[in-house]
């Protein structure tokens, strides 16, 4: 089992982690082209105005100061405020508006693909070599083959256009306004009491974690198939079988636990290429999360969106790994902490 | 014992290989791989034959005037024509050049710089080593998206879509590396290197000749998986904005330009071919790497019976 | 080789281990300062004092945060990736021990870069 | 042909929007989605393709914070809706001579909050604007302070609660204007002193007041308020909305979710004309994009000829009607139609392939050369598409030799970019800040400095350049002419100065000349009294949706 000694100092380890891809980050943003004082000042802006804001963003300062001056406020939890996303802002108010829409869009989709992605690998496993196999490896393949920018217009296409079934794109129906408790909006919308708005929103997600859970569910289905064949190949499987339970319970008994948790891990990693895929799905499907506040900050040269974004990045990843690794030494007692 | 029988021994053996490589009898009896290999075989015809019989200028000049614009496909346009009134037909075909050309560039330069890297560590060990492959486990850490998407700010926009290669390279240097430096070990661990280094000979390049053909396949099956990833992700990337210039036939930009500025007001077919042709390449690259990786991996041959 | 090996009770070589560490990264602060250095003063050929004292700082940066990410991802990541690696058939004879020496020699030489690339700023007046 | 072919595809679409709107109207009834009309009120939506950042009008030049905070705010004076006119607002009666401008202001007009609104209001605005001993100055957070009033206000008293006397630094004929512009609205004294975030809430004097702000999801809610001064507003509730991409956002009206939308792309038009629900309108806008030749740093560049052989190069009416689809118009000089300042005897250089390569030769360039053209990559108003316009040229020119090397950028690496001046050429455009000639051709034609003696170019990094000139043009005839028009009072007087201006910049031709674009605007059959304004507005208050 996991001792607290175990998560005390996977927690501890935190800031070195955090410091270190502060440092990164910022080494890599005043490497790149791009000035955002110019982008602040706007198009009309004579050079004196441009240079003006340059100095009050504290810009114009050796870059070892920038960089005290940075860390010393991070340390803090002082992100600083944004060059360009409601300037004045506090990064920290805007991240904390965006980061639950990123959530609850990579947690439903994790969903949707673990749903979907283990019974197919199991399925995949089991019948190998039959066309159920082949039908169920090609789908999965194509679903990562399929790109994101692609099925998602042609869904909004069929879904909104022709269809009309579902919403093109946003979080929620324009009439709603729904005070923000959690930042999730299935969950705003219920504590509302709003179950109008509460569907309208559930239609909003449909598409965008479709489009998620597909790519989930081919790394799943992936993961799990092989998994499961190795340990169907494995030795005490086949003494399991001679000694004549049914082949299905033994699949079942045995393999199931064991074949999990090589994908427990596999959840850890698609967490982040889940925040990658949502950079895409959220351009596509309009919907104001911490992707497209990434790629817009990025665009403008906005260096405190950019910084806190990532180390928000950095901070759930590291998390959600802390997260599976205990949930596999639960499993795995072999592995001793 | 004549030259003609000798040569003619390793002709036979040479056959006999192939024939008794396991790697390749299974790998051309996977359904999977054999449909996979298909489709890159005619993706590599379409693209030699548009990069023979088309002229890239005259497929990026706008030809007002003489073409309908956005025109549904017809027998005239077989795949319609864009909003600068180009025959989309040549130009989807001559994506297929593009994205083999930026996707090999990735994959060749990834390739080179990963085995590099791998065989250094390798080879020096201890802290080298160490340096070296930590760095590319972190790199590897990171959803390579994102990842890509942080280092491409850091190349001139100027460069185009050699931009998106570059940082795509660096993104994908440590899985190479990592097979690499894998098969170097073993190869060092062997007898005959020890041996050949008793007498003093410690040529790296004596490593590479002994390390590449040991790991060839598993550097094949992660080239062959990267390459699809190379291409998908150049495309993404110039889908966010971060790659081709205007007007150039990559499927990326296309599929951009037809998404936003085609698709919802009927014209379809802008984007659908080139999202088409790219899904149809990617999707080729992965079965052909999955079905390698099956028929690399003994454990997986005799799985159930 | 600096050792890193934290199983030692004893006080008396805890005090030997300590300085031991303390020489090795001084070590490598000392070489990475003179990187750092050595680049500020190379960049000062094309760029402005600014640009160049910059530029060598943001890439001393790099190095340093690289090391310190990868240090405590060894640090405490170390038995998950091992086992992620065994898994994911990648595995590639990871040691905690190994790679924490590794990320301890690109902290410190960063640390030194950054601190040099900063006085070469002050020195020369930016 | 074309058209035909367009003819097909729009037909096949109306097939597919037909039926969106069917199952769309029945889908928005089962969740609730339409707003409840009849009352005489309802509710206006109005989508977008980007969130307002911040709803403080002194701390932005962004056109999307502008459409909001005029709903809430009053300027002294306002433009006439659908005009470049102006017409009262806070102020009622105004004179301006010489240096002195007294304005006379409305006695009926009150804060949401309920205070009266005075003299001191506005000198409060003023100073927290431009006034940096003053105790609330907001900082140099926009280029529009000094711009609108800080460069050309001396001092600012009031006489009594109703009167306001205003000194300028020197005669500047379009102060009026400036007083017009979304960035001099009037904000209340009391909240300007108080402890009030005007970028999250806000207080001003016009038809509507705030009630949600939802930034996460990048909509608006304003309501009626119930102190204004003057007509309307005619809904229950007004609802700007962020819709990123043109396509969804004309598909959102076309469903009915929305009523008005704005900055459609040349592809959008067929699908709202399409539509039997909606309808495009469209105004004349106030705004130039032009191509600009860089002569500080490409020496053809600096002889005339070559300027107009590549005027004439470029088929500047296949840009207009195929790639902007229309919905612009091709232009001839720096100042659009709609403006005084424009000479209307002037018309478009003609694409003439042949004319073009003789000048070229005259010029010693019949072999042609290379340049970068430098461009941004996304549409702006007077661009709706950049990309394209720069391909289009890119195959004009190779016709006479010519070869260009597009460079495209993101918006703000492109403006950092020209503004230092390295661009070959670039892509350009404007849109009008205060309607007046002077804000085209004083702002982007003339240098600001001294022309050097035996030449019309200036160096790039002459101290004080306007770098707002990306072409270094520095031609003293022009600028006498645009230094005297800003001058002179009589409106008459300036016409012609600027007319003269204009013939001369046709003929030296320091860009080329693209297009004028118009504003187009999708809106719906149920909305009525909507007004495309070019400047100014939108004036939703006087909109009613049935």
């Amino acid at each position: 089992m996991v001792s607290k000694r175990f998560i005390a100092k996977r927690l501890l380890l935190l800031g070195p982690v955090l410091f270190g891809v502060a440092t990164v980050v910022f080494a890599i943003l005043h490497l790149s082209p791009g000035d955002p004082a110019i982008a602040i000042a706007g198009e009309r802006a004579s050079q004196e105005f441009v240079e003006q804001v340059r100095s009050d963003l504290g810009l114009t300062d050796p870059l070892w100061e920038q960089y005290v001056r940075f860390i010393r406020d991070t340390a803090t939890l002082d992100f600083g405020e944004s060059y360009q996303v409601r300037r004045g802002t506090a990064v920290g108010d805007i991240l904390a508006d965006r980061l639950p829409i990123t959530i609850e869009l990579a947690v439903l989709g994790q969903i949707a693909g673990l749903l979907f992605g283990l019974p197919l690998g199991i399925l995949s496993a089991v019948k190998k070599d039959t066309l159920t196999d082949h039908f169920s490896r090609v789908g999965a393949l194509t679903g990562i083959s399929v790109p994101i920018y692609w099925s998602g217009p042609l869904l909004i296409l069929l879904f909104a256009q022709v269809l009309g079934i579902l919403p093109t794109s946003g979080r929620i129906g324009s009439t709603y306004f729904i005070d923000s408790k959690t930042g999730f909006i299935l969950i705003d919308t219920l504590l509302a009491g709003n179950l109008a708005a509460f569907q309208s929103a559930a239609l909003h997600l449909v598409m965008p974690v479709i489009v998620l859970g597909v790519y989930s569910m081919a790394f799943i289905s992936r993961m799990m198939r092989s998994s499961m064949l190795e340990v169907i190949r494995q030795d005490y499987m086949r003494t399991a079988r001679a000694k004549g339970q049914g082949a299905k319970t033994t699949v079942m008994k045995h393999g199931l636990r064991n074949a999990f948790i090589p994908v427990i891990t596999i959840i850890g990693i698609q967490f982040g290429s889940m925040l990658g895929g949502s950079v895409l799905t959220e351009t596509v499907f309009e919907i104001n999360g911490i992707g497209t506040l990434l790629v817009s900050a990025i665009n403008k040269s906005d260096y405190p969106v950019v910084q806190a974004t990532v180390l928000v990045f950095a901070f759930m990843y590291t998390i959600v790994n802390l997260l599976v690794d205990i949930t596999y030494s639960v499993l795995d007692p072999r592995i001793d902490q | 014992m004549s030259t003609k029988t000798h040569s003619s021994d390793v002709e036979r053996s040479i056959v006999d290989r192939i024939r008794a490589s396991p790697f390749l009898t299974e790998l051309l009896s996977n359904r999977i791989a054999v449909a996979g290999l298909s489709l890159i075989i005619g993706l590599f015809a379409v693209a030699i034959y548009a990069r023979l019989v088309y002229d890239l200028d005259a497929i990026i000049a706008t030809s007002f005037g003489s073409n309908p614009t956005e025109a549904a496909p017809s027998a005239q346009f077989w795949f319609g024509t864009d909003g600068q009134a180009r025959d989309i037909f040549p130009r989807v075909l001559y994506g297929a050049w593009y994205a083999l050309k930026f996707g090999t560039a990735t994959v060749l330069a990834s390739t080179a710089l990963g085995i590099t890297a791998g065989i250094v560590a390798a080879y020096y060990g201890d802290l080298t080593d160490n340096v070296i492959m930590r760095t590319m486990d972190v790199l590897l850490s990171f959803p390579s998206l994102l990842l890509a998407l942080a280092l491409v700010t850091i190349f001139p926009e100027s460069l185009g879509l050699w931009r998106a290669v570059a940082a795509l390279t660096l993104v994908y240097t440590p899985r190479f590396a990592r097979v690499v430096r894998g098969a170097a070990l073993k190869v060092l661990e062997d007898e005959y290197i020890e041996a050949t280094r008793a007498l003093g000979a410690t040529d790296p390049r004596l490593l590479i000749r002994h390390v590449l053909p040991n790991c060839l396949a598993p550097i094949t099956v992660q080239s062959t998986l990267n390459y699809g990833l190379a291409i998908i992700d150049i495309a993404a990337l110039s889908f966010l904005g971060f790659g081709a210039n205007p007007g150039d036939p990559s499927w990326g930009m296309m599929l951009a330009n037809g998404v936003e500025k085609g698709l919802f007001s009927g014209a379809w077919w802008w984007s659908f071919f080139p999202g088409l042709f790219l899904a149809l390449t990617v999707l080729g690259f992965n079965l052909l790497g999955d079905g390698m990786r099956d028929a690399l991996d003994p454990r997986m041959r005799d799985a159930v019976d | 080789m600096p050792s890193t090996d934290s199983a030692v009770p004893v006080s008396r070589s805890r005090i030997e281990r300590t300085r031991r560490l303390v020489i090795a990264a001084a070590r490598w602060v000392a070489i990475g300062a003179a990187l750092g250095a050595a680049i500020s003063l190379a960049l000062l050929i094309v760029w402005t004092p600014r640009a160049a004292t910059d530029t060598a700082f943001a890439l001393g940066a790099l190095v340093l945060g690289f090391g310190v990410i990868a240090w405590s991802t060894a640090v405490g990541l170390g038995q998950t990736i091992e086992g992620m690696k065994a898994h994911l058939d990648v595995s590639a004879g990871w040691t905690e021990a190994s790679a924490r020496e590794a990320f301890f020699v690109l902290s410190w030489t960063g640390t030194g870069w950054v601190v040099a690339a900063a006085a070469c700023s002050i020195l020369l007046g930016v | 042909m074309p058209g035909d072919n367009n003819q097909v595809s729009r037909r096949r679409f109306m097939k597919s929007a037909g039926s969106a709107t069917v199952v769309a109207t029945a889908a928005s009834s089962v969740s609730g989605c339409l707003g409840g009309n009849g009352s005489g009120g309802g509710t206006l939506r109005y989508g977008r393709s980007a969130h307002s950042k911040t709803l403080d009008p002194q701390d932005t030049t962004s056109g999307e914070v502008s459409k909001v905070t005029n709903q809430i705010y009053d300027g002294l004076i306002d433009f006439q809706p659908g005009e470049a006119a102006i017409t009262e607002s806070l102020a009622v009666d105004w004179s301006m001579e010489g240096t002195d401008v007294t304005l006379e202001l409305r006695e009926d007009a009150q804060f949401d909050d309920g205070t009266d609104f005075t003299a001191d209001d506005f000198i409060a605005t003023y100073r927290r604007f431009v006034d940096e001993e003053y105790e609330y100055h907001v900082g140099d957070l926009s280029s529009y302070g000094p711009f609108t009033l800080g460069n050309w206000i001396d001092s600012v008293e009031a006489d009594g609660d109703y009167m306001l006397n205003i000194t300028l630094t020197d005669p500047y004929a379009p102060f009026l204007r400036n007083l017009a512009m979304f960035a001099a609205v009037v904000l209340p004294q009391d909240a300007i002193e108080g402890d009030f975030d005007f970028a999250t809430n806000a207080n001003g004097t016009g038809p509507f007041q705030l009630d949600k702000l939802d930034n996460s999801n990048g909509k608006i809610k304003l309501t009626p308020n119930d102190n204004y001064w003057g007509d309307g507003p005619n809904v229950d509730q007004l609802l700007f909305l962020e819709r990123g991409q043109n396509s969804t956002r004309t598909q959102a009206l076309i469903e009915g979710e929305l009523e008005i939308i704005d900055n459609l792309g040349p592809n959008n038009i067929g699908q709202v004309e399409d539509s039997d629900a909606a309808e495009v309108q469209s105004g004349e806008g106030i705004n130039i994009g032009y191509m600009s030749f860089n002569q500080s740093r490409v020496e053809a560049f600096r002889d005339s000829r070559v300027r107009r052989a590549i005027s004439y190069a470029i088929d500047t009416e296949s840009i207009v009607s195929e790639v902007y689809s229309g919905i612009a118009k091709q232009a001839d000089q720096p100042c659009p139609p709609a403006l005084f300042g424009h000479n209307d005897d002037l018309s478009p250089y003609p694409h003439d392939t042949e004319k073009a390569q003789s000048l070229l030769e005259d010029a010693g360039y019949g072999d042609g050369f290379s340049f970068d053209l430098t461009t941004f990559q996304n549409a702006r108003g007077y661009n709706p598409a950049p990309m394209s316009t720069a391909e289009s040229i890119r195959t004009n020119l190779r016709e006479i030799g010519i070869e260009v090397e597009i460079d495209d950028r993101q918006f703000s690496d492109y403006l950092t970019y020209t503004s230092e001046g390295k661009h070959d050429a670039s892509l350009a455009g404007w849109y009008t800040d205060n309607a007046d000639p002077d804000n085209f051709y004083y702002v982007l034609l003339h240098p600001q400095v001294e022309s050097p003696e035996g030449q019309d170019w200036v160096d790039w990094d002459t101290e004080g350049y306007n770098t707002s000139n990306r072409t270094a043009w520095a031609n003293q005839e022009f600028m006498d002419l645009i230094e005297d028009a800003q001058q002179a009072s009589d409106k008459d007087k300036r016409a012609e100065l600027y007319h003269e201006a204009a013939q001369l910049a046709y003929d030296e031709a320091p860009w080329v000349y693209i297009d004028y674009a118009d504003e187009i605007r999708g809106v719906r059959n149920t909305v009525n009294n909507y007004e495309v304004s070019a400047i100014g507005g939108p004036h939703l208050h006087l909109v009613d949706v049935e």
